[in-house]
């Protein structure tokens, strides 16, 4: 029920060209941004990193990586509570599918979202202050990193609840068809989220309504400790397909098969050809979720870590550099840079006034009654 | 303008906001067809890209709902059936009602959850029959139950307008509700409550349909009691400043309520009363009972059922009792 | 993706074998149960029907026919309050599965479930007093046409809410196995159901446990108004597939047909090989519910609705009898008196006591606090 | 017996019910790594066909274990998140509740649904920290919510023989709790109060961990005013007649109860105390504010959850007032 990728017109697109319905100017550096304000951090617009060669690729899964070892990092020292989920092991599908994506183009994100949201084009600053609970955070403080969102840049926000962006996605997607907007929306979700009935009957949404959506299905063998190869019964593609969704078998570890199957499947969704399903095999080299830590869990082999961890998409990502080894290096150390700038700006903001807890609880700015009453 | 239904007068609410503005547009199953009243006639009128037959995906497309708001659409969501709620209870007290917070208020979710008749439909049996609206009064999501037929045009036009989620409940048992209307129709504030008759003895809040059983029990015992029929209108945010006014006055409280007795908007009131008004009397509720099921023999689902005569006991009762 | 019907080895199942892990003896007759008692109904066990010869089929599919007509008549005679969902044309599908099943196999239904409680062996004269919201009613009155059920006949119940009725089979399914009975379970469920997430869920769910679950589709064209050619994106077949169920296209207006794909299913399911999925092809000739009388729908052409009238599966298995005119007629006769006697006992019953409205709300017998204080 | 963990209560529990009795089951994700606590070492015991993993189909699960109950099964369903009780709210509120009513009394549905750790998890932000028992006595499903380990292990037990579905929260906040266990465990049926500290002053009503907090507060302010401690245990059915015992006694009440303040289970307290019993100052609830969603930022998180700082300033005012 797969077809292979090549029975497709191969589709180059450029991430450049701004989408004019969509577009929104940039002009704020974030990265200059007071860490003390509490101006809303999305009245300062990003500027956006370009995914449009292997270096800016490379740069960016390095990005990540740094990222999330650094997330950990602030976990185990308490300065980030709550855990995580880390996405190590799996960049190159965040950054493969954004590649893929113009600046108006929108994404939903998972409980594990970092990659993506990075990969849209938060900075990194913005991300680390959000997981520390800072009022310079993405989100103010008030989302942490299930929650990461950035409207601007299209990002419709991570979420906790399994499964639950993809409709979310289909709602964008169906505004923008409705817009005759050339935009596209790409929803990343797990293996486990295949088992749920909304991502489910989202697939048949997408399909009569042939919208503008990417699933992006990041199967990385396991949710939790389930292995997918017990918990989905028929397969990812047969499933998708079974709904009428073109779907696609892609190596979730290699960036650029990533980001071509994407292209294609972005421009094949802009031209009013409807869904794209994309399995992207990877692996997550971390545990489920910071909290793994503490236990003791027998449901994956060594050999099986080692094994993919071989394929570590930083490194396929590196062989594409031009002069690589030199090229390699300056990177490293200007993102190493910039983790210092975002560790630097993320512990140095303030947390959020205790005052404030109910703040934007409702946009039409209805404050609650107080739990207790003075 | 003369005898407008409160049916018509959603149907109505619904057409101007269509008309008004590009963004509103409508989800549901079988709008088009329109049989629940709400919808009738509106897909002919504005095409079947604004009012979307949907299939029964009621989850995905309750959040795909959330989607498009997000991108500048006000969407109203039709449900046939008030427990049809239940099965989205995720979409909407998870995802819909905590976007803005949780995005540190970067993102609002201007969509309208409406069902057209709900309550007791009267032989539609256990799984037809839920008056749900105390459940979101507790998660937080607005909530409105409207009474009379310029009341549902009012607030469903302020529902749509809204920049929150809003569930906006029709009971069954006013739909056919009929009212001489010679004003223009306009929006009707969320949050804000209306006296229907004012009273000196005892205040009774009803909600939705129950406002005119009230209305009935107000004029047959007028001689004995003098009833303030107290419409809360919106359940959340309950307009409190204008329940405390009413029971400054009356200091006696009873709450006619259709939903089940424990954790419903009775006890709500009945609590916030008790906190923070001096009442003269124990305040009285009449509610379903706990954890009811309406059973489908017609007998047995209207016993169930909150009902002139409990009323007239309660009201009797708290205007006898002395603090 | 689908499989032909024939590619499997012809099974017969005779229904007369009672399983002994659940059979439960036959002893009270129903047809001579007291119209005023107030005695629990499902305490007079029923006399199943049994559907294994065409003469018996042909009987059952008679009586159903009669007894929609007959709750239609006593629905704009105001006897049946909330109205019904007819199941005319449909018969063929619950006759047919319903001979393929075992006495102590099991079912779900849905709101348009009349035809299979009958076919699964509760007498009419019980589900019409139900209707009619009677104590003497399979439900004691309190279930009504969308809640019918009879736990004893392996009827978990019929449903209101689409699509609900499959995972609680897979749950019955799931209990079978577990006790190593040979049970299979069959929920029946409308083309609508098909985009329900929890039903797709449970296809996964039956396939990887290799449930014995006959997932019955009737796929009658449309979900009240909506046609499924517009809402069901790929096909119902193919989805199945895709979550690894084996799936069969059936005529479902041939009680033959039904039969014989249900029993190869359900031989298929009892003998551990798993799930199957049956998408029986038929067609409601009432409208969606009695209340549709009431406007002027023009969702199904007039030819459309004649051209399936005329396959009208009464007519298809009248002409497998043996002798046809002289059988006929004799077996209308018998279920004219029986819809007679029917209505009598029905009309004839007590209605509840408005006291007893709480009763059986919590099976540990809890009294909830009533609404009102006196 | 020693030094007993909340946690382990509940996975004792579960132990014994599933060696006394072949019809238990237990269905979740991930129960067979036992993260949560409640199913730790369990599958190893009595095996993948009873302790059984689950994939990500909540809806699916849930509702399979009603097919499992009907057949005689007695399953606990584990959740990992509170909030995932909203996915499956249809599930519970709408099939397994009603199914005895409906069936006229033919079918029971003994299924158990476990959240391992309710409420705030501290840091897990918006979706993650919900404290839903209130919509469930709303519903009328039976509701507990134990505090102490001895009657985590005495409810869960109870629950699971319990012929009714029951919800069975188990607070984030308790789960550390330890106890000197120093009689055996056993059953503690459903619907009956704990009075943890007798008093003559006011009666605070605490839900779950809140127990705790209370009896903090009530040694603090031993000296001033004489706190008597009541834990419902379980919100639905509700110990009526002992709260009117203890209420009888000190005619003040304060509440103190995790979840939102509207329709919450402290509103119903407070309305029925103020129905049935004549208080002689005002009833407070302290609660989380109307329609919260937890921010992810700690303090934040902090500060919209009861605390001891809000029940002392409440047990003084409602200790100073008069009727
Ligand atoms: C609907 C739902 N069920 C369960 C959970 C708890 N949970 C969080 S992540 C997760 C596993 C998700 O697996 P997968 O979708 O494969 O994503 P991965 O973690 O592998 O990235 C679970 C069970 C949840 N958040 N939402
Ligand atoms: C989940 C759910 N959504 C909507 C409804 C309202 N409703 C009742 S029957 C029906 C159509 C069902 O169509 P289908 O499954 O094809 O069954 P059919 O009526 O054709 O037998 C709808 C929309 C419902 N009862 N449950
Ligand atoms: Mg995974
Ligand atoms: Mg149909």
């Amino acid at each position: 029920m797969t077809r292979a990728l090549d029975d497709r017109a191969p589709q180059t697109v450029d991430p450049q060209t701004v989408d004019p319905q969509t577009a929104d100017p940039q002009t704020v550096d974030p990265q200059t941004a007071d860490p003390q304000s509490t101006d809303p951090p999305s009245a300062g617009a990003r500027s956006v990193e370009p995914l449009d060669t292997p270096a800016a690729r490379y740069r960016m899964i390095r990005l990540i990586r740094g990222f999330e070892e650094l997330a950990l990092e602030l976990v185990r020292s308490g300065h980030i509570v709550g855990g995580t989920h880390p996405y190590i092991g799996q960049e190159a599908v965040a950054v493969g599918v954004c590649a893929a994506l113009r600046p108006g183009d929108q994404i939903t994100s998972t409980h594990r979202g970092h990659g993506h949201v990075l990969a849209k084009g938060v900075p990194p600053r913005l991300l680390l202050a959000e997981l520390a609970g800072r009022v310079t955070g993405s989100n103010r403080g008030r989302g942490g990193s299930m929650h990461a969102a950035d409207l601007r840049l299209g990002i419709l926000g991570a979420n906790g609840i399994v499964g639950a962006g993809v409709p979310i996605a289909a709602g964008a997607a169906w505004a923008a068809k409705q817009a005759r907007a050339d935009r596209v929306v790409a929803a990343f979700f797990g293996d486990g989220a295949l088992n749920q009935g909304v991502l489910l009957e989202t697939l048949n949404l997408a399909a009569i309504w042939k919208l503008p959506l990417l699933f992006v299905c990041e199967n990385n063998g396991y949710a939790t400790t389930l292995p997918a190869a017990a918990a989905v019964a028929g397969s990812a593609v047969a499933r998708a397909c079974g709904f009428g969704v073109a779907a696609f078998e892609v190596d979730g570890m290699d960036v650029e098969a990533v980001r071509g199957a994407a292209s294609a499947a972005a421009g094949r969704a802009r031209a009013g050809r409807g869904p794209v399903f994309l399995e992207c095999r990877t692996y997550r080299f971390e545990g489920h979720h910071t909290v793994e830590r503490r236990f003791r869990l027998a449901y994956r082999t060594a050999e099986e870590i080692a094994a993919w961890r071989a394929r570590d998409p930083l490194e396929s990502a590196a062989a594409a550099l031009a002069d690589a080894e030199a090229e390699r290096a300056a990177i490293d150390a200007q993102v190493a840079a910039q983790l210092d700038d975002a560790r630097e700006f993320a512990l140095g903001s303030a947390t959020p006034d205790p005052s404030g807890a109910c703040d934007f609880l409702y946009a039409s700015g209805l404050r609650p009654r107080a739990g207790a009453l003075p | 303008m003369s005898l407008l239904s409160y049916a018509k007068a959603l149907n109505r609410a619904l057409a101007d906001a269509l008309e008004a503005d590009p963004a509103v547009c409508v989800f549901g199953e079988d709008v088009g067809a329109g049989m629940a009243g709400l919808t009738f006639g509106l897909q002919d009128r504005f095409g079947r890209d604004r009012v979307v037959d949907l299939p029964l995906s009621e989850q995905a497309f309750t959040s795909l709902a959330l989607g498009a708001a997000l991108c500048g659409r006000r969407p109203v969501v039709e449900f046939q059936i008030p427990s049809l709620l239940f099965l989205v209870f995720e979409q909407i007290a998870n995802q819909a009602h905590k976007i803005s917070l949780m995005t540190g208020g970067q993102a609002a979710a201007p969509i309208t959850y409406v069902v057209p008749g709900s309550g007791s439909r009267e032989g539609w049996a256990g799984q037809h029959s839920d008056h749900p609206y105390s459940l979101f009064a507790h998660v937080g999501v607005k909530t409105v139950v409207p009474a009379t037929p310029t009341d549902a045009y009012g607030l469903l036009a302020s529902a749509i307008r809204d920049p929150d989620p809003v569930v906006f409940f029709a009971p069954s048992a006013a739909m056919s509700v009929r009212e001489d209307v010679t004003r223009e129709l306009e929006a009707v504030p969320l949050g804000a409550a209306r006296v229907h008759r004012e009273g000196t003895d005892v205040t009774v809040v009803a909600v939705g349909h129950l406002v005119h059983t009230a209305l009935a029990v107000a004029a047959e015992l007028a001689e004995e009691v003098s009833i303030e029929v107290f419409d809360p209108r919106t359940l959340y945010p309950f307009d409190w400043p204008a329940l405390s006014l009413s029971l400054a006055k009356t200091r006696r409280l009873v709450v006619i309520d259709d939903s089940n007795r424990s954790c419903g908007i009775g006890a709500e009131v009945v609590a916030s009363a008790a906190q923070e008004s001096r009442l003269i009397a124990p305040p009285r509720r009449i509610t379903r009972p706990d954890g009811a099921v309406l059973p489908f023999a017609l007998a047995l689902d209207r016993a169930l059922q909150p009902n002139a005569e409990q009323l007239r006991q309660a009201v009797r009762a708290v205007a006898k009792e002395h603090g």
